[in-house]
């Protein structure tokens, strides 16, 4: 059975609210929120209201490394100070805590933001070449709400989207 | 090999400045000078240009204050107000005080400038890379810039062939001090290793204090309880290392200059004695 | 009183048109933005020539000698770094206690923190004796088993600057990330292309927004203590000394709010010069320059508090030198810069507390400008002084920067504002999708207040109503 | 000048592709105390070019062949920082007779009538800011441990190679700081900047 | 060091490098090590023992910077003097040098030498070969009356000295004139006329106190600077500590080192010699009957009271100085350069010198040198009065040959005196130098000098120490230029022109001086059987003590004139002080950089010349720190900066001699003004001397105002402890000083 990929642009991102809602009450047996993918050109939190709590794990990497850096950074500084060939301090201690202090707190940091980059890199779905369906409306001022769905659910699905006033439907198919 | 080192370093460095920074090194060369002998003759500053092989900037360079005399001679009159100085001047003749907790050291970004284990502030000059934030942290301001390459203007032939091979001549974006002449350091330590002893006041004098006229400095390794100047700080009850000196008697001469900033100088003043007619 | 519960934005704008102001601002150039790139070419010209100079001949052409070891070069190279504050100050911390009206002025900011800090650090390296081995600076594994000095200040901010900069492009790019993926959606060509890279295949999907949101807060959360601890390591160059007038406690805030200080008066620079260019008087209204100004004031006067705090102590102290110096400061040669500095530092910023004054465009452009005048002063009063006149009076000097040196600060201007307007023509200087959000809010809010307002207005009525006739009989 | 300064940076890119290293490999948490500490000793051989000098001097014949001791000629370096070139007085001392018929040894003669000294080139130098002493390398190696002194040429070898496999001197040592340090730091020499920097 | 050969090898021991090995590429990346095959290495051809390449060794031989004759010692490493020291075998400096010392080096190496004999060509220089040079020479010489040629040296001792009266006595000429800018040949008049010693022997480790009139002993004063240093030195570490008391116009080093400084107009220090004198013996009733009637009658015109209206020095300060000079004995009672440079110079000297009679000095702190076994070594010190008197003779055309070597007289002569002019009138010029200086440039025949450190000698100190003594000059290096020859080996080659016979028989000066030494008796070789190793032993000591027969002092106090004030001139109100700096001394140092960066050890200036006016002078004038100023006299004018400084009489300028040359190398040329040059031509009545402190001038203010370039911000402290100073009483209590 052929599946399809549909998408529905909303001038107005309640109706888009609204759509999901149904569609979450199961209005069309075999299509959950799970399946949704919603587009849209500002931040909306508050659709998880409908779409259901969708988990985020960047900063546990961000944790992780800060903690690299603390830990890595503080040994770094040491075994150098301690193995440097001459001790420039005079009467000083080998490895001085307050000025490491500062610069693993810095390393603290630096590893911290550069690992919170890259996680958020690899977790966010980025570098995918954009969707077929994708259209530039999504970054101007319109919601869009993609799904893929087998060829018997495309019907109900239009339907329900035109009563909640989609601006516009597009649908591609998926060869198998 | 590096944990050993760190246990070696460790060990030989654990202990602080207030507790005598200096007491485990080979030496501690130190120096006391009686100010009321140094009449302010300059032949310490000359000889310390001719050893040290220290560049004449000139007229227009010594106006902008780029000098490059590591000892100076600083002269003050005592009685501001008076019409006539009838106590004469004071002279001081200021090098690097070599201090156990220097403050220069610590703020070098390459550590180009460090302790030795013979107690000096070492100056590397081909690691220095010009930060000039030891001059700028040095209350005594005796630490001495390149500015510019003088090796051309300096010495023109054949005056470069006077230069001392013992050590270079600073270029450029190099800073520089008084080293307590460690080219006659080393080649008197290098002597003494060979005849397998202990360096002693006699086998040297840095370029200043030989040439003295009226023996105003006297030189030597604190740290040998022999030598002549050890006994002279003992005497005048200075004690190199603690902030604060307990002298049994306190009206003895014998103080370091900024003594209160706490950097534990390695020159010992006596006061100049005035005779009130 | 209209003019009070102003809005900071129309919230009836429409987000298409929003995209087309910002992304108009984008495109083809006017002729004064090719002048003032000459101009700016031009001052670049100067300092690189002066730099040339100074390299091959030696650092005393820039008038320095014993005592004054340090002069203009770190000065400004604390001025910039302050400058970088602000941008971390809006975008950061604002973004972190919602307060939404930074959201159409931050992007510049930020952008605005990452250059400035693009030019300070050129200003410890133009200032090495010998440049060509700054790099020893940096810990690297030597053959001669070679490390820097880690407990010298000066290392401290060669890691901190460098960590700062790494950190503040970040958060500046991934901010624009959303934006940029508008461009790329509008643009044509080689824009396209170059778009599309940057914009690294953003479809505003939910599961982006929603990594987007927590690494930006992250970030921010960074980049507060960050910021911080880099001025205050900058301070410390000189508060880890023992040079009356440096050696001083309070040098860490003192800087972290002359910083801030600094930073906003050049947003509001900034922000009138944008204002006026790209007719964003939309997005860049009065109502936000009066909150700016609002903070400006109120930093300028935390940094008054600390001035006075510093000479009190100092006053009150034992260190002798401190206080002669303190002395030499305010009547000595020296005095002109101080007294400017005060007047530009703590009286001027008072013109801040008058809301016409506020409200008028030109006047604060000026103002802003002074401020920055005087904490340039500030700068030079905390390196110079001091090493005119530290511990040993025999070394005593008095000096002033040199051509040379006046050429490269000259200069780094340019260079700075060559980085700006280049910015402002290849990424939008205004958030688009935050403006959108910021719309969309407060859209929401008039919606949901408007039943109220109706009932207000019914009883202000009322009440009217029934008081007029007794007054008529009266 | 601007040239000049152009030279310093290309000199100095190495470093900067090092630093690039060192922050790559920090990042790939190779353990710290690896990267401070133990290094590995470098491949001694630093392949020297040859050096033309005004009679290419047969080292081989002389220490091989012949067994003259390094010291015999290179007299001064038991007793001052430099070994020394020996005299040319020295030379004619044996070669007023032995192998007159030479080729070099005639040009050396006529060096000798003239008065002259034969300008040599330098072959191992290091910067003029380091001061390196002979004498107290051949005390600590030679004198100290009772190393018999007509063995000396397997210490010398430690710097110079094994010269009696050579004609003229080549330069097999890096003689860099980083070599010198190492030996230092395994045989408990000074590690003291001032010891070796002047 | 066996024989010339070897000498004539050091060159070719040069190598290692040479000099390249001091230039520490610190401006190179310091990653580089040394490419192979770059430096040139040159080895030895004959070494000898002693020379080890990378180890200085130390020669000793004597520094000629002054006419003190101080022992020094070279280190020398690859062939180069790298650095002069003091000779501790020497009693005149035991082991100490001075600045000029020092410096010496720099007159070695400096860049500006003659390198080859010139000969002035209508008008021009050209080069010649020795040959020509000293065959013009010789023609001349033989051409002209032995009557008519003159030498014009400075101060001269040793075998040099001996050569040089027997080139004299071959020319049948006795005109052989010394000049000195600095020396005392005034204060020697007096001491040989009172003393029966010119240079009596001055025992500051004895004195318990000294009375300077501006005898500036730590700098220019018997011209033994070094010497007098140690000498003060002991002086100070006695217990009870010296107390030094200076009396005089400007402060010299010796003044800024006093307990008690004086300022006192140049002239009046006799009147308060004198008054001291009275109170001496009417307060504290020394015996007055050792002095002649009228010298009695003289002090007691001269109370405390009338002496202190004259001079300005409050009477009772007069009687602390009599009382101190009571309680303190024995004590020293010095005259210097400002008291000898007046036109009644002599008598105010004797005046002041009468006071060590008065206190009963003479025996105790002033002893007599004794007899210098070898006289015809003495030195010869020099004056100013040579000067004029060869001028004389010069205007007065009695000169067809002059001879000029280690003096400068066109630089160092007062314009008034025409010597210029005068030299005009001499036949032939001839001039042995090292540099270029004014009198070499108007020469017609140039000689190029060896340095001292390149050529052999003998010297003989003029002011005798503890230990007379032969301090021997060896050469520290091979020349650096072949075609320059010592001053012995040129007086020889004269001589050997004049009669073959004697004199024919050295090779050089060396072999010369070998003979001599060969010939002094036994007792002065260490091991008379081998002459090589005496000899050897000699050199290495660098000194050959002399035995002196011990003698006394006389004591014979003749008539003195009255020192009279000299009487202030309305139009020209201010005294000239031409002051002395250890340093550039009179001038001769001035091409010596490491000199010029020294700063003046008063002033603290550096690299010029400047106008010293105390602050009350100038405000009258209304001028300040730096203004350029016009100091004019009768004979002149020059244009300088003023420096105001406190250490000195308000109606004094006081400006240092040394720079103002014309000639002289790029160090010196067209650097600040010459004092001297201004200068009235007034001559002491007794001894002919130039009056030096006799000059009137006035100052007049350009407006223009320019930076003084010199060390040191403030002049105070700030109240900060950098230079503590303590009173003796609390030493004496800590230390029992």
């Amino acid at each position: 059975m052929k599946r399809y990929s549909i998408m529905a642009l909303f001038g107005d991102f309640d109706e888009a609210f609204e759509a999901i809602a149904e569609i979450r009450h199961a209005a069309i047996p075999g299509i959950t929120t799970d399946d949704i993918t919603l587009k849209s050109p500002i931040e909306h939190p508050e659709i998880e209201e409908v779409l259901g709590e969708r988990p985020v794990h960047i900063q546990k990497f961000t944790l992780g490394g800060a903690l690299f850096g603390l830990i890595f950074g503080f040994f770094f500084l040491a075994s150098a100070q301690a193995t440097f060939l001459v001790q420039p301090q005079g009467g000083k201690p080998v490895i001085p805590l307050p000025s490491n202090f500062v610069l693993v707190y810095e390393m603290l940091i630096f590893f911290g933001v550069w690992i919170t980059f890259f996680s958020f890199l690899f977790l966010s779905g980025l570098f995918r070449k954009p969707h077929p369906l994708y259209s530039e409306k999504v970054s101007l001022d319109q919601i869009g709400v993609l799904l893929e769905v087998d060829e018997d659910k495309m019907q109900p699905l239009k339907e329900l989207f035109n009563k909640h006033k989609a601006v516009e439907i597009r649908e591609g198919v998926i060869h198998q | 090999m590096s944990l050993e080192n760190v246990l070696n370093n460790w060990s030989k460095y654990r202990r602080g400045a207030e507790e005598g920074g200096h007491h485990d090194y080979e030496h501690k060369w130190a120096m006391m000078i009686n100010l009321d002998l140094c009449i302010g003759c300059n032949a310490c500053s000359t000889a310390c240009y001719a050893e040290n092989n220290l560049a004449v900037v000139g007229k227009d360079r010594f106006e902008k204050g780029q000098a490059m005399h590591w000892l100076r001679i600083e002269r003050y009159w005592d009685q501001a107000e008076q019409e006539f100085p009838e106590q004469g001047a004071s002279f001081l003749p200021m090098m690097c005080q070599q201090c156990n907790s220097a403050t220069c050291e610590p703020v070098c970004p390459v550590a180009a400038t460090y302790h030795t284990p013979d107690g000096l502030n070492a100056q590397v000059y081909n690691r220095c890379i010009g930060s000039r934030y030891c001059s700028n942290n040095c209350p005594f301001r005796v630490r001495y810039f390149n500015f510019y390459s003088y090796y051309e203007s300096s010495w023109p032939e054949p005056l470069n062939m006077q230069l001392n091979p013992d050590l270079t001549v600073r270029d450029k974006g190099v800073m520089e001090k008084c080293t307590f002449c460690v080219q006659r350091i080393r080649v008197a330590k290098d002597k003494a290793k060979m005849e397998n002893r202990k360096v002693g006041d006699e086998d040297f004098k840095p370029a200043c204090v030989q040439s003295c006229p009226t023996s105003a400095m006297v030189f030597g390794d604190y740290l040998d309880e022999g030598s002549q100047v050890r006994k002279l700080w003992d005497k005048y009850q200075v004690k190199m290392g603690p902030a604060k000196q307990d002298k049994q008697e306190p009206d003895m001469r014998g103080y370091r200059v900024f003594e209160g900033l706490n950097t534990d100088p390695s020159v010992l003043y006596l006061e100049r004695v005035r005779e009130k007619v | 009183m209209s003019i009070v519960n102003e809005k900071d934005i129309n919230e009836q704008i429409a987000w298409a048109k929003i995209n087309a102001d910002v992304l108009r601002s984008m495109a083809n150039p006017r002729r004064a933005y090719w002048i003032s790139v000459a101009m700016c070419l031009a001052m670049i010209a100067c300092a690189v020539t002066a730099e040339v100079y100074q390299y091959t001949e030696g650092m005393g052409y820039a008038n320095l000698n014993n005592p004054h070891m340090w002069d203009m070069y770190i000065a400004t190279f604390v001025f910039w770094i302050g400058m970088s504050h602000s941008g971390t100050l809006l975008s950061a911390i604002l973004h972190i206690i919602h307060a939404d009206w930074r959201k159409p002025i931050y992007r510049f900011a930020e952008a605005m923190t990452t250059f400035s800090l693009m030019t300070a650090g050129f200003f410890p390296i133009i200032h090495l004796g010998r440049m060509w081995n700054m790099y020893w600076v940096l810990p690297y594994v030597s053959d001669r088993g070679h490390w820097p000095n880690f407990r010298s200040p000066l290392v401290w901010d060669a890691f901190a600057i460098s960590t700062y900069l790494s950190a503040s492009m970040l958060f500046l790019f991934v901010g624009m990330i959303p934006d940029l993926a508008i461009c790329r959606d509008n643009a044509k060509g080689w824009q396209k292309k170059l778009y599309s890279v940057l914009s690294l295949g953003w479809t505003g999907t939910d599961r982006q927004w929603r990594n987007f949101r927590k690494t930006y807060m992250l970030m921010a959360c960074f980049l507060i203590p960050l910021a911080v601890s880099v001025h205050s390591i900058v301070s410390s160059d000189f508060a880890m000394s023992i040079m009356p007038g440096w050696h001083v406690t309070t040098f860490p805030p003192y800087f972290v709010a002359g910083a801030l200080y600094s930073g906003c008066a050049a947003i509001i620079t900034l922000f009138v010069l944008l204002r006026y260019y790209f007719r964003f008087e939309e997005y860049m209204t009065k109502a936000i320059m009066e909150k700016t100004c609002k903070l400006t004031f109120a930093i300028a006067m935390v940094w008054t508090y600390l001035n006075l705090v510093e000479f009190a102590s100092v006053w009150y102290g034992h260190d002798i030198y401190s206080k002669e110096l303190l002395i030499a400061k305010a009547v000595g040669p020296y005095a002109w810069v101080f007294w400017s500095m005060i007047f530009c530092g703590s009286v001027l910023p008072f013109t801040l507390a008058f809301q016409s004054l506020r409200r008028n465009m030109p006047v604060m452009f000026v103002v802003s400008l002074f401020l920055n005048v005087g904490m340039f002063f500030e700068r030079w009063m905390i390196v110079a002084p001091t090493l005119s006149m530290s511990h040993n009076p025999h070394q005593w000097d008095i000096m002033w920067g040199s051509i040379i040196e006046w050429a490269i600060v000259f200069g780094s201007f340019g260079w700075f504002g060559l980085l700006f307007l280049v910015f402002v023509k290849v990424f939008p200087s205004v958030s688009m999708y935050e403006v959108k959000e910021m719309v969309y809010h407060r859209r929401r809010h008039v919606v949901n207040d408007e039943a109220a307002e109706k009932f207000h207005r019914r009883a202000s009525d009322s009440k009217t109503g029934t008081d007029e006739p007794g007054l008529e009989g009266a | 000048m601007a040239v000049k300064s152009f030279k310093k940076m290309k000199l100095n890119m190495t470093a900067y592709i090092n630093i690039a290293l060192v922050l790559l490999i920090g990042g790939l948490l190779v353990p710290a105390w690896l990267l401070a500490g133990d290094v590995k000793p470098p491949s001694g051989d630093h392949n020297g070019k040859e050096v033309p000098q005004p009679i290419e001097f047969p080292h081989n014949i002389h220490v091989k062949d012949n067994g003259i001791n390094c010291m015999y000629c290179h007299t001064y370096a038991r007793r001052s920082k430099v070994a020394g070139i020996p005299p040319t007085s020295k030379c004619m001392g044996c070669h007023k007779t032995i192998a007159t018929d030479k080729p070099r040894i005639q040009k050396l003669t006529e060096y000798w009538e003239k008065k002259e000294s034969p300008q040599w080139k330098k072959v191992h130098d290091v910067p003029d800011f380091v001061h390196f002493t002979h004498e107290k390398h051949l005390k600590k190696f030679v004198f100290d441990r009772d190393f018999p002194v007509e063995n000396v040429k397997e210490v010398c070898a430690f710097c110079h190679g094994e010269l009696e496999n050579m004609t003229v001197a080549k330069k097999v040592k890096p003689l860099t700081m980083g070599w010198c340090r190492r030996c230092h730091e395994a045989n408990g020499g000074p590690g003291d900047c001032w010891k070796c920097h002047k | 060091m066996t024989g010339t050969i070897n000498r004539r090898s050091f060159i070719k021991m040069m190598g290692w490098g040479g000099v390249g090995t001091a230039l520490g590429g610190c401006d190179v990346p310091t990653t580089v090590t040394l490419e192979e095959g770059k430096e040139d290495v040159v080895s030895y051809l004959m070494p000898e023992e002693y020379v080890i390449p990378g180890v200085g060794v130390w020669y000793a031989s004597t520094c000629t910077q002054c006419a003190a004759a101080c022992g020094t010692q070279g280190r020398v490493r690859e062939g180069r003097v790298l650095k002069m020291e003091g000779n501790p075998n020497s009693s005149v400096n035991s082991g100490k040098l001075c600045v000029m010392g020092q410096a010496g080096l720099q007159g070695h190496y400096n860049p500006d030498r003659i390198k080859e004999p010139m000969i002035r060509k209508n008008g021009s220089l050209s080069l010649v070969g020795w040959d020509q040079a000293l065959a013009t020479i010789n023609d001349k010489l033989n051409a002209a009356d032995g009557a008519r040629v003159a030498w014009f040296t400075g101060t001269i001792s040793g075998h040099q000295k001996v050569l040089l009266n027997a080139l004299l006595e071959s020319n049948g000429s006795s005109k052989h004139y010394v000049h000195e800018v600095v020396g005392n040949k005034v204060l020697q008049a007096v001491s040989r006329d009172m003393l029966g010693d010119a240079m009596p022997k001055y025992r500051f480790d004895k004195a318990k106190m000294i009375l300077s009139f501006g005898a500036d002993f730590l700098g220019s004063w018997m011209s033994s600077p070094v010497h007098f240093a140690g000498e003060y030195a002991k002086f100070r570490t006695n217990k009870p500590r010296g107390l030094l008391v200076a009396i005089e116009p400007k402060m010299t080093l010796t003044g800024g080192n006093a307990d008690l400084w004086i300022p006192a107009r140049p002239g009046t220090e006799a009147a308060i010699a004198l008054a001291i004198a009275n109170e001496l013996i009417n307060a504290h009733n020394k015996d007055a009957a050792i002095l002649p009637e009228s010298v009695r009658n003289l002090i007691g015109q001269h109370s405390a009271e009338s002496v202190a209206k004259q001079t300005a020095v409050a009477a009772d300060r007069i009687k602390r100085l009599a009382q101190l000079l009571n309680e303190r004995s024995p004590s020293l009672v010095l005259a210097g350069a400002p008291v000898e440079g007046q036109t009644n110079g002599y008598a105010a000297t004797a005046a002041i010198m009468l006071l060590n009679h008065l206190l009963g000095n003479i025996g105790q702190t002033i002893e007599s040198p004794g007899a210098f076994a070898f006289a015809q070594l003495e030195a010869t010190t020099g004056g100013t009065a040579d000067l004029i008197a060869f001028t004389q003779n010069a205007k007065d055309k009695n000169l067809d040959v002059a001879f000029f070597y280690g003096t400068n007289p066109v630089y160092s002569a007062p314009d008034a005196l025409k010597f210029g002019d005068a030299l005009k009138n001499i036949g032939m010029k001839v001039a042995i130098s090292q540099f270029m200086d004014e009198t070499t440039a108007q020469a017609d025949v140039i000689l190029p000098a060896a340095s001292y450190l390149e050529d052999w000698g003998t010297h003989v100190a003029a002011y005798h120490s503890e230990q007379p003594a032969i301090s021997m000059q060896q050469p520290l290096m091979e020349k650096l230029y072949e075609t320059t020859r010592g001053f012995g080996d040129v007086l020889l080659a004269l001589l050997q022109n004049k009669n073959k016979d004697k004199y024919g028989q050295y090779a050089d000066y060396y072999a010369y001086l070998r003979h001599a030494f060969s010939a002094m008796p036994a007792s002065y070789k260490e091991n008379p059987a081998s002459e090589e190793h005496s000899w050897n032993a000699v050199l290495q000591k660098g000194v050959i003590k002399v035995q002196t027969t011990d003698e006394s002092l006389s004591t014979s106090i003749a008539e003195i004139d009255t020192p009279t004030i000299p009487a202030s001139d309305s139009a020209y109100p201010l005294t000239l002080v031409p002051s002395v700096r250890l340093g550039l001394w009179d001038g001769r140092h001035a091409n010596l950089p490491w000199l010029q960066e020294a700063p003046d050890q008063i002033a603290k200036v550096v690299w010029d010349s400047w106008a010293e006016i105390h602050p009350s002078t100038a405000k009258k004038l209304g001028i300040e720190q730096g203004s350029i100023i016009k100091v004019s006299s009768k004979h002149g004018e020059v244009t300088l900066k003023a420096v105001l400084l406190k250490g000195l009489h308000p109606d004094v300028v006081a400006i240092p001699m040394g720079q103002g040359h014309t000639e002289y190398g790029r160090f010196a040329k067209g650097l600040g003004v010459n004092p001297l040059k201004i200068l009235a031509p007034e001559q002491e009545q007794k001894t002919g001397e130039l009056a030096m402190y006799a000059t009137n001038v006035k100052i007049t203010d350009t407006g223009k105002k320019d930076t003084v370039v010199k060390i040191g911000s403030t002049d105070t402290q700030m109240g900060r402890k950098l230079v503590g100073t303590v009173p003796v009483e609390q030493v004496r209590r800590t230390e029992g000083a």
